[in-house]
């Protein structure tokens, strides 16, 4: 698989962060919602990983495994934290469901003053 | 040099009798039993104390045995506060007058816990009063060991706190309640005195930081500060009178002079040995302390010495008159303390400082007895407080009657035998040879006449005290019919504001509780009669006529007895004779007279000679100015007797209304405390308060109601553009992001390439 | 080459159904692909343990979570909803490309040449990756762990009835 | 033939490799069958399938040709595409699982032939995998449109997350022992001289025979049998509960096809366990060199043995992975099924802590060996072993009302009379009908 370019990753990782948007923007359900915000943040994880693999680090760094190691460990936290996020998003939308009996996502205006 | 380590000890052992009694005392209780619980416990408590008046007395030989003019040194413990430049470390010094006050701290103080280890038995709160004692201890050590003003007032507000927690000790009674908070309110208003000096000597010394001739920036730290200030201040001789007019507002505070003196009488609230080491002994004597060891500042100040003699004066007059008027036992020594305290600031006043430590020493001697005397009366009397109930109680308690008299003879300063003498004859002697004070002009030499007329004024009341407990021919509780008689007048005077013992603390429960705290501040009735009936004060009797007075048990006569000892006149004549004291606190170094300053290592000194000057000159000789005192004091006996020889007068009875006008003005302060009261309290506070409220209601709470109803409109038109649709949200949040990231290409890359 | 065109075609694609088909499962299920071939290319960049970890946590683990509860609250099935048209949605397609837009110009203009790795080879795996984690990152690492166990406590608190 | 293979292309080796290792398991699932089948009738004191072929070893092959020609039955509900991809996804981890166990030595001729892959992150693709399986159940039942399919597949997906857990805890201490998530490299480390002793060199250093390794296993072993849904914790297909749980609408070849992903993910299972506590392709815990080298008299022997250890290690592997299987069908002729609050609370309120323990456990003896060396080690194992032996007394079981310190307190207080057999059944629980 070697021969791939920074660029292709990248717009890879483009495309699929603008179908995420898009994505929660027009679904209606926040379980697809939840979804699409795992999608963009995987579109991003990916993007770091390909800056990781491409990008030159100067030669005073270049020795340092932490010159090359940031963008890996920015993916492990961005996991971590979307597994946090989607155990107490989840947890809230049981919540809701509980309570009202329906998810849509329309129907969840209490916040508008 | 000698291992002068041991002062940290000093500071030490009542910090850790403190925490064993407020950590561990109740578990000791509860371990050894209730009676000897309380026994080792009140070991405990004494014996950290005792220690370390033992250790003060070996430093205090070890100094003695330096060359007089290198007697002082300076510990560091650690850096306390660092801010820039400034450094004020934990340091204390060691010299002759911070010897001398831990002695007599440490040594009072020992005494003082003994005789309460007695006193205090029946309590339920036992381990919390030594917490309290033992912390006093500690912060009057501090006080007067510290080597810097910011030291000094840790201690000085220390001593402040433990004032207040014991006046309050018994808390539960709102008089007494009120009582400290009196003393501690009174006292704040001379700790802002206090406070604005220091600062005023901070500012002073800033701008003039290019005189202090080391950079280590202990700027505070006396043997640095007072050279370089004695240097300033001779050249600003208003800027001494500012400083020294500040610091004396402090002290006026802590030792109770005229315009502050109102919180000691009611300070008696607290049990008796309270009364006697912090209102007689210790902590009251703080100001002189205070005063001697910034003397370098009184010393250019002429205007504010005089100051500081004339109200000292004026302080003991007034107290001495009020003194007539009261009734209670602790109250006529409690104004009697401020009358003497007069006495040492007058001796501060005119320059002769060591006066006015060395009446500091020999009244903490007889004062302490006397407290600790009444106490023991007050012991036998089961708690009654009114000498009008007294009589005949040589009969009764032969040991504390013995002791008191000592104490009493001590007082009214009867010649070379007793202790009082010395120390008061100097301080008239200084008086009276004054050539250092000035007020509005002229000399103060007058103060000296007025100390005299004081002098006869204690020796008439001390004397109308002592015979109206010890002499008579019957003791005046076993006259039945008087007894009732007076009943409810005496009740209905005790729930007005008169402090006292146990005793009074449950009459004040089962009559004027209810009116006393009318919004239920402290407790309601319910709270009050729960803990009643948890703590019931079994020890509460009514005199009846069969009672027969019981001498107070050992550990409550053995320091009535070396207080005795001490009040004679042998130990003052040792520190008199040949000027030993005097010698010891500023010793001679054959200065020129005039300003008569010198500096022994760090701390300015002033010859004595300069400034003592020839007391008894203007007599003709030293014989003349005792002929005098005796004199008055034999005016004051021959009056005392000839009205209380007997009896007590009907005019003095259980019946106010026939009382003598001069009387009633005086019990009530000549209506000091009233006025203040209303003035200050009630309608002064209620005038600024009502003020303050309406510049809060309408300004204040105008700008504050502006802000909201300008945050409300605001928020009504955005409200409009919250939706609650979430999508919607996110909507707006892509559009921003694309619109963010347009600018960014834009603007960062040269545009859309 | 091909084989990454192949998982990126297929990422895309899962991706588009992650957001086109109208029931929650299938949209899971299009996610688990995603997620799965994301894993292969990270495997292409040589970042072999955060590959398998994709797979752990994400497929393995938040996938399953997704899935769970929407059948449990059962809303897949029948009555999957119709998305309504709103105005929004257009609004939302039309950001959505220019974002696209906007970025991809960024990247093709800037980012077209990097086409020699310069990472080591080893750089993605387990030794070098533990090495980093647990000197370098180790606060940031235990702050993950907290966060994750505070993620776990306000999941119970929300999820359980009555405490 | 090594150096035929490694002159292919990485593509044609696996294939290659795939073909060679991964079409038997196919094959072999059959035969497994029919173990279970004749195995348990054993047990059961009955005969079991005999009549077709000999043994009826041949009954399989009947059962899968009836199989192929039943009426394959789509009910009308269904969510058409995930029920036809649901079997298929129950079957793929079951066959990719297996990608980085060794059946052989990693050194020597045999050396390139296997794992599939020797990738540096082993164990972890194993537990990545077998973490895809709940896919496939999950999925069918779902798909199904029916609530007991439906309640299978989310007791599926429950029980697979929970028990995965501690199955990840119990091989992390595995591998902090080993230093490396590579299996070829777990197995190299249980060639060494067992605990480390030298003098015992002819022992091989299996992580059964381990303190810490004991407890891995059991663990493990628990975990695995209830990854793969198997007796006593096959609640998603409890029968006399939910008819057949997430298959309960597949019939003909997809049913088959369910059938086939778990005996191959048992069996897969089973090659797992050999390969992280049982020393892998080894035959027996010998060092055969080291004994020939050591003991004269029977170094003949010892090459011989040596030899076979060597050549035929896929067959040592294979038996190991029989003995596992066999280990399953014992379990379902002993065990009786769980109840569901009962596996949720053994998996979390037992095994997780358990095996936490033994994580910890595991890190004091690695310090320790560090610190004070071998016997240092070991004594520090032994003594942080005890402790939390006792911790999980006092805390663990004593907080449970089911714990055995439970029971023992139960037993002292009611007394010899009315005393309780120690039942799965939680005594001082009222029993809701």
């Amino acid at each position: 698989m070697t021969g791939n370019n920074l660029a292709d990753y990248l717009t890879l990782g483009l495309i699929m962060f603008s179908i995420g948007a898009v994505g929660v923007i027009v679904r209606r359900n926040p379980i697809v919602i939840f979804m699409c915000i795992e999608l963009m943040l995987n579109a991003v994880n990916l993007t770091f990983l390909a800056f990781a693999r491409f990008t030159p680090t100067t030669a005073a760094l270049a020795d340092r495994a932490e010159s090359f190691m940031s963008g890996q460990m920015m993916v492990v936290f961005v996991m971590a934290v979307a597994a946090a996020e989607v155990a107490v998003g989840l947890g809230i939308i049981m919540a809701i469901y509980r309570l009202r009996n329906e998810i849509d996502i329309d129907e969840m205006n209490l916040l508008k003053g | 040099m000698g291992n002068f380590e041991l002062i940290w000890w000093v500071l030490a052992l009542p910090v850790i009798g403190f925490l064993i009694q407020s950590l561990l005392g109740q578990r000791i209780v509860g371990l050894f039993g209730r009676t000897y619980g309380k026994k080792v416990a009140g070991t405990l408590a004494v014996l950290p104390i005792a220690a370390a008046f033992v250790l003060g007395a070996g430093l205090t030989l070890t100094l003695l045995d330096m060359p007089a003019t290198s007697r002082s040194v300076v510990m560091t413990l650690f850096d306390w506060i660092t801010v820039y430049s400034i450094s004020i470390p934990f340091e204390v010094v060691i010299d002759p007058l911070s010897m001398t006050m831990v002695l007599v701290v440490t040594g009072i103080g020992s005494l003082i816990h003994l005789y309460a280890t007695g006193y205090m038995a029946e309590e339920r709160d036992y381990t919390r009063f030594f917490t309290y004692l033992n912390l006093f201890i500690a912060a009057m050590l501090i006080l007067v060991l510290g080597n810097n003003l910011a030291m000094m007032f840790i201690g000085w507000e220390g001593v402040g706190l433990c004032s207040y927690l014991l006046i309050g000790f018994w808390y539960k009674d709102i008089a007494n309640a009120k009582a400290a908070n009196k003393a501690f309110i009174t006292n704040r208003v001379g700790d802002w005195g206090f406070m604005l000096g220091m600062f005023a000597i901070v500012a002073f010394l800033g701008t003039n930081a290019d005189r202090f001739p080391t950079g280590d920036g202990r700027y505070l730290s006396f043997d640095r500060m007072l050279p370089v200030l004695a240097s300033l201040l001779s050249e600003n001789p208003g800027i001494a009178t500012l400083i020294a007019l500040l610091l004396f507002v402090g002290a006026m505070g802590k030792s109770a002079q005229f315009p502050l003196y109102n919180w000691l009488p009611d300070a008696m609230a607290g049990p008796t040995p309270v009364s006697a080491l912090i209102h007689a002994a210790t902590m009251v004597t703080a100001g002189v302390v205070m005063v001697n060891r910034m003397h370098v500042v009184f010393e250019f100040s002429p205007v504010a010495s005089g100051v500081v003699a004339v109200v000292g004066t004026f302080t003991a007059l007034f107290a001495a008159l009020i003194a007539f008027g009261q009734t209670d036992i602790k109250k006529v020594l409690a104004y009697s303390t401020v009358s003497q305290l007069g006495y040492m600031f007058v001796a501060c006043g005119v320059g002769a400082y060591w006066a006015g430590m060395f009446h500091v020493v020999t009244h903490a001697f007889f004062k302490a007895l006397l407290f600790l005397g009444s106490g023991a009366v007050i012991h036998a009397m089961a708690h009654e407080q009114d000498m009008r109930w007294y009589g005949n109680l040589r009969k009764y308690i032969p040991i504390t009657t013995a002791t008191m008299t000592v104490g009493w003879l001590a007082i009214i300063g009867v010649p070379y035998l007793f202790a009082g003498f010395y120390s008061k004859e100097a301080i008239i002697a200084a008086a009276l040879g004054n050539h250092h004070a000035t007020f509005l002009g002229g000399s103060t030499e007058f103060t000296g006449w007025l100390l005299l007329v004081g002098a006869a004024l204690t020796t008439a009341y001390m004397t109308r005290m002592t015979l109206l407990t010890f002499g008579g021919a019957q003791g005046r509780w076993q006259q039945p019919e008087t007894y009732e008689a007076a009943h409810a007048d005496h009740h209905a005077h005790a729930d007005h504001g008169h402090h006292a013992d146990h005793g009074h603390h449950a009459h004040a429960h089962h009559h004027g509780h209810a009116h006393e705290d009318p919004h239920g501040f402290f407790y309601t009735d319910e709270e009050m009669e729960r803990r009643e009936a948890l703590e019931p004060h079994e020890h509460h009797h009514h005199l009846t006529p069969e009672y027969k007075p019981k001498e107070v048990p050992v550990s409550m006569w053995v320091p009535l007895a070396v207080l005795a000892l001490l009040s004679t006149g042998g130990t003052a004549y040792f520190m008199e004779h040949h000027h030993a004291f005097q010698n010891w606190l500023y010793p001679p170094f054959g200065g020129e007279h005039g300003t008569g300053l010198t500096m022994i290592k760090g701390h300015p000194v002033i010859d004595p000679e300069a400034v003592s000057g020839h007391p008894h000159g203007m007599l003709g000789n030293k014989m003349a100015l005792v002929g005098l005192s005796v004199l008055v004091m034999l005016i004051g006996l021959a009056y005392a007797w000839a009205v209380y020889g007997k009896r007590l007068p009907d005019k003095e009875g259980f019946d106010m209304s026939r009382w003598a006008k001069f009387r009633l003005w005086a019990m009530n302060q000549f209506g000091y405390d009233a006025f203040i009261l209303k003035l200050l309290v009630y309608e002064g506070g209620k005038t600024v308060g009502n003020a303050c409220a309406a510049l809060d209601q309408k300004v204040v709470d105008g700008i504050v109601n502006l802000t909201g109803v300008v945050a409300q409109g605001l928020g009504g038109l955005a409200r409009q553009a919250q939706t609650g649709y979430v999508r919607g949200y996110a909507l707006v949040m892509l559009m921003g992001g694309v619109a963010l990231l347009v600018y960014l290409v834009s603007a960062l890359s040269g545009g859309v390439r | 080459m091909t084989v990454f065109m192949v998982l990126s075609t297929i990422a895309i694609l899962a991706a588009l159904g992650v957001v086109l088909f109208s029931s929650p499962v299938r949209s899971a299920l299009c996610l688990v692909f995603n997620f799965f071939t994301l894993a292969f290319i990270y495997f292409g960049l040589k970042t072999e343990l955060l590959g398998i970890t994709q797979i752990v946590v994400y497929t393995g683990a938040i996938m399953v979570l997704f899935l769970f509860v929407i059948m449990l609250l059962n809303l897949g099935g029948p009555q999957t909803w119709k998305e309504r048209f709103e105005f929004r949605t257009v609004l939302g397609f039309g950001f959505g490309f220019a974002l696209a837009a906007v970025i991809a110009s960024q990247v093709f203009a800037n980012f077209q040449y990097f086409d020699k790795p310069q990472a080591p080879d080893s750089f993605g795996s387990p030794q070098a990756l533990g090495r980093v984690l647990f000197t370098h990152y180790v606060w940031p690492f235990e702050i993950a762990s907290i966060l994750l166990l505070i993620g776990i406590v306000g999941s119970i608190m929300l999820a359980k009835r009555k405490l | 033939m090594t150096d035929w293979l490694i002159q292919q292309s990485p593509a044609v080796q696996a294939t290659i490799r795939v073909l060679v290792f991964v079409l038997p398991v196919l094959i072999i699932v059959p035969g497994l069958i029919w173990w279970e089948r004749r195995l348990l009738s054993w047990m059961q004191d009955r005969i079991g399938p005999n009549r077709v072929g000999p043994f009826g070893l041949l009954q399989p092959i009947a059962d899968g040709v009836k199989l192929f020609f039943k009426e394959d039955i789509t009910p009308a509900a269904v969510d058409r595409l995930i029920y036809f991809v649901a079997p298929a996804v129950a079957l793929f981890p079951a066959f990719a699982i297996g990608a980085t166990l060794p059946w052989g030595p990693h050194y020597g001729p045999l050396m390139h032939w296997t794992p599939i892959a020797d990738v540096n992150i082993g164990i972890l693709y194993i537990l990545a995998i077998s973490s895809l399986g709940v896919y496939g159940v999950v999925l069918s039942g779902y798909a199904s449109n029916n609530k007991y399919s439906l309640l299978g597949g989310l007791r599926a997906s429950a029980q697979l997350i929970s028990y995965e857990l501690a199955m990840s805890v119990s091989l992390a201490g595995i591998v902090m022992a080993t230093g490396s998530l590579k299996l070829t490299d777990m197995v190299a480390e249980q060639m060494k001289p067992l605990w480390g002793w030298d003098a015992a060199a002819v022992f091989q250093n299996w992580f059964i025979f381990t303190p810490f390794g004991f407890i891995a296993a059991v663990i493990f072993l628990i975990c695995m049998v209830a990854e793969t849904n198997r007796a006593p914790f096959d609640l998603p297909e409890a029968e006399n509960e939910i008819i057949a749980g997430y298959h309960t609408e597949y019939s003909s070849m997809k049913f088959a096809v369910f059938f086939m992903g778990e005996y191959a993910t048992m069996f897969i299972f089973g090659g797992v366990f050999a390969t992280v506590f049982l020393g892998g392709w080894n035959m027996l815990p010998v060092n055969w060199d080291v004994l020939a080298a050591q003991v004269p008299a029977v170094a003949p022997l010892a090459r011989v043995m040596d030899g076979a250890n060597y050549w035929l290690a896929p067959l040592w592997f294979l038996g190991k992975c029989a003995g596992g299987i066999t280990f399953y069908i014992w379990l379902r002729a002993t065990l009786p099924r769980l109840r569901y609050d009962q596996l949720m609370s053994l998996g979390w309120k037992s095994l997780l802590p358990m095996a936490v323990a033994n994580f910890i456990v595991v890190a004091i003896w690695i310090m320790c060996t560090k610190l004070y060396g071998p016997a240092g080690g070991w004594i520090a194992m032994f003594v942080a072993l005890a402790i939390v032996y006792v911790l999980y007394l006092n805390v663990v079981s004593a907080t449970s009302k089911s714990g055995w310190y439970a029971q023992g307190r139960i037993r002292m207080t009611e007394g010899a009379e009315k005393r309780r057999p120690i039942a799965l059944v939680d005594p001082t629980k009222e029993v809701r009908p």
